[in-house]
């Protein structure tokens, strides 16, 4: 009935790929929603070649917040704190101008589109990457 | 407050009277407006007041001889009166219309608060709305009062047992709500005031949750300010009203500067006018009071028992059914008394392992509006370990079909989030 | 303001608009309203607008995930946009609803007085309304800043010429009227602007009666703050907007604690949400803001130029006619510039032997509503050895007909008067 | 045209009767009216009796303040304060609930009855009295 709540979306929550505590982070950052009460937590671990190496995560949130971690944990690896913001702006651009969703391993983001028609939760799918971000940056 | 088994309450006549509560949520499905607590939906009778001001009496208030001015200052005298009965003011001048509960708080908070001193204690408790809690911090910021809190029960009540160990000489101020936004409980009024009466302290109550139940007495309740916003009472947003014991009021030095609230200007100095005009300050929100006015005569020809026994009952079934939820994680707690005793409608629950965001998201799709978060109220979430709760809140024109909306979107939400 | 002699401007087509304006005053004779500087009437578009959001969209805005809470927010930020872009904001956020000019003001003497020590300066002028000079007497009795005053010229402008006198390195702002509600004076905003930041002072501008001319471009203006009111602009009461630089609000403590403008809160201390939040504490004036997001709507979709020119060829009528009323002690003075170079249509005279109040009155029974009294702008009638003037304000919508009733009851009250 | 503006209420203004300042009084009070600007100075000698002897007054004031000033200036000498404070109970009651104006000397206060319709104008006909009421009190 809600096209929100599509078992994609809540299984992608379910898997919470990359989630728990990362022993050897670099860097770990926290960031609050201050409109729901969300808290995400990123650790992230840099490689020699300035690339995420690892990533897990910590979400006291909602469905959506947790599937977008998932999605970060399945994905993060590789990338770093500039294509981490290409990819959010991409997810931004999906959610308020019915951009298409970026291709390649985070087509998956494309499960979020529905939550486009709902402002009010776009910021629980783009806390996780503000976290994740600012772990990987320097 | 009672239940009876037996109801003579003509629920659809009520409904008949709220345009919005015929529209339908997201083009497809029957709204069930449960977020009452937050707004309330507006009466057509007021709807009309409101336009019919503005069609045939605009005018600024106050200073103006000619015919729409004299019909405007007249309409905005009536709201008055008619607020001041609302609350059996003694007197008219009793009443200040403000921006809402949050302004007349705030007005306190500057007005009063500029008669404390540093070391002066004022008395809050842990259940408060930010709003009668954040204008006190930056209070303590200005001037060095002290703030102390009251507890709260197990039940979610204000733990009025702490009175006797916080309340002292050095008090000036007691300050907590009447209704709870999220535990709906009813504050023990009485113990309140006996306290403050002791020391000599003032008794204010936030009244925003208790305004839309019908009438109130603030002589029988012997506080010295009444708290309370418009559009919780079926009224238009953009004002509300702070009543004031006439005798303090007086007293107390203007807050907001500007239009009307002066006896004389010079650049050197001003004198203020009397009660209220002196704590209304540039032009009022007067189509706003007309219509705040309009919602009070509405609220008055309402049985307000017969609407208490209603909304009562549909509580109840609330209460019942968020208890039978079953069984593993999925049970759902209420954040508040489990009965109808000494409360009202407002029902906040906790669901393990279900977002407040996520039920409400989906219980919309089902056209039931709820609010989730912590309502205001972050420290007493804090308290009991919780990012937010789900609150279903009714008003008189809630009914059965409300009720059954949200039991079985709530089903629907739990099988899918737990 | 050029006056052009012919005229593209259908004002029947506009009043056709406006309800009030077909009402008969004492059930008798057409209404002729020249009472506009106090309040402006609404236009059906307005009225829709206000009464559309109740029966439709209400809900409180912010942190709900409703249907009704999002389509509420959505309107309240679309409101924002509106007047944001009516006064040339460069960003949204710099737009904070207030309850009117006067609560905008109030909350600059707060928030940024809050920034200020003893000793350092304010400068007003001697033509303020009592809304930009009350709040700073209040804010020189809280902190000890000095408050420091611009001439009026003989003409009714003001003085632009001390600026190098009086704005020294211990001014920190500068807050003066964009338009006087007495003399209709367009201030020398350019000289204003030049001396502050010769000093880097912060440069407010009340706009309360420049606001319903047409669009405000407040970077063209080179101001830090704006204040305006939505009741004089066509728009509904109880709501009006305060626009400042995002980089000098982002830096201010909050003034109203409560609701919606925290970040967290705790018993113990809170921290404040980000601009404009954090100046917008509890519930706002949702449905008014609408409601002048739709007046602002409704304005600029009016060719201003025209608009100007067809007032203030009203006002010249005027201008001439007071000027030829006739010989002895039935003389009237225009109190401000005697033509409509660099002013509004606000037009205030005196006639000596004639009190203000007896000419609104039998003006009335004519049907025209005009103001008399110090129009919250005692220090200046003071100056002028005057008690009060009586005042005639053109909005676009008066006619030819208008001001032949002003000119003929005038004829008729000084008959009777003097 | 407008029932304010009748020729008596003109015409008990223009008289003015007892305008002026008093050499011996036994008080002077000066009140206004904040709303509109109205200035009323009432001078009072008082008899040895305990009665008005007589009154000036000075009225910076609208037509119907001076006509007011003026039926006082006319009627006060043998009044006390608390015998004009009947009259002004009277004239309240006149304006606000639609009593009779006095019988008697003060009669001519019916001549106010128009203003009842006008709450804003009450305030000019009480400010009068309350300068002679506070001008003849000890
Ligand atoms: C120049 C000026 N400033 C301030 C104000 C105050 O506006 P408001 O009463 O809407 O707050 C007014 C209107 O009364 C005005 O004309
Ligand atoms: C208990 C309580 N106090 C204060 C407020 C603030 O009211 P408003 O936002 O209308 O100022 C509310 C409503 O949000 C409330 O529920």
């Amino acid at each position: 009935m809600d096209t929100l709540y599509k078992t994609d979306v809540l299984r992608l929550a379910a898997q919470a790929t990359g989630a728990g505590k990362l022993a050897d982070a670099t860097k770990s950052i926290t960031v609050d929603n201050p409109l729901c009460g969300d808290r995400v937590t990123f650790d992230v671990k840099m490689g020699a070649d300035g690339k995420i190496a690892a990533v897990g995560h910590t979400v006291k949130g909602c469905v959506l917040c947790q599937a977008s971690a998932s999605v970060i944990g399945a994905n993060a690896k590789g990338e770093n704190a500039a294509s981490l913001g290409a990819i959010r702006e991409s997810l931004k651009a999906m959610l308020k101008q019915g951009a298409p969703a970026p291709a390649g391993a985070w087509a998956t983001l494309a499960t979020f589109t529905p939550v486009s028609g709902h402002k009010s939760r776009h910021e629980c799918l783009l806390l996780p990457f503000e976290a994740v971000i600012q772990a990987s940056s320097d | 407050m009672k239940v009876p088994s037996q109801m003579s309450f003509d629920v659809e006549a009520i409904r008949a009277q709220f345009p919005i509560l015929r529209t339908l949520v997201h083009g497809r499905v029957p709204l069930h407006y449960l977020d009452n607590a937050a707004t309330a939906q507006v009466p057509e009778a007021v709807l009309d007041a409101v336009r019919a001001h503005d069609e045939l009496r605009r005018a600024n208030v106050k200073r103006g001889v000619h015919a729409l001015a004299e019909a405007a200052t007249d309409a905005y005298a009536n709201a008055r009166t008619k607020v001041a009965q609302y609350v059996n003011a003694r007197e008219d001048r009793e009443v200040i219309f403000t921006s809402g509960t949050t302004g007349a708080i705030n007005l306190v908070a500057h007005a009063f608060g500029a008669t404390l001193k540093a070391g002066d204690e004022i008395v809050l408790s842990g259940l408060e709305h930010h709003s009668n809690l954040v204008p006190w911090q930056l209070l303590r910021e200005r001037t060095g009062v002290k703030l102390r809190f009251l507890g709260v029960t197990e039940e979610g009540r204000i733990d009025t047992g702490d009175l006797e160990e916080l309340v002292s000489e050095r008090c000036k101020l007691i300050s907590v709500t009447h209704v709870s936004n999220v535990t709906g409980a009813i504050t023990d009024v009485a113990a309140v005031v006996r306290a403050a009466r002791t020391v000599g302290a003032r008794v204010l109550l936030d009244g925003a949750q208790r305004a839309s139940h019908g009438p109130v007495d603030v002589q029988a309740l012997g506080v010295d300010f009444y708290a309370l916003s418009s559009h919780k009472m079926f009224g238009p947003s953009g004002v509300g009203a702070l009543w004031g014991r006439a005798e303090i009021l007086a007293a107390l030095p203007p807050f907001l500067g500007g239009g009307e609230m002066i006896r004389t200007v010079t650049l050197e100095k001003s004198t203020w006018a009397d009660i209220p005009a002196r704590f209304e300050a540039g032009t009022p929100p007067i189509t706003q009071a007309v219509g705040m006015g309009a919602a009070v005569d509405w609220l008055a020809q309402v049985d307000a028992a017969a609407a208490a026994a209603h909304t009562g009952h549909l509580a109840d079934r609330i209460l019942h059914g968020l208890r039978a939820i079953g069984g593993g994680n999925r049970r759902a707690r209420v954040i508040g008394p489990q009965t109808m005793e000494r409360r009202f409608p407002v029902i906040a629950f906790a669901v393990d392992g279900a977002h407040p965001h996520d039920i409400c998201q989906i219980l919309d799709s089902h056209g039931v509006a709820l609010r989730g978060g912590h309502h205001c109220a972050q420290p007493f979430h804090e308290s009991r370990g919780l990012a937010g709760t789900t609150r279903a809140s009714l008003a008189l024109y809630n009914n059965a079909a409300d009720v059954d909306a949200f039991l079985s979107g709530l089903d629907d939400a739990l099988s899918k989030l737990t």
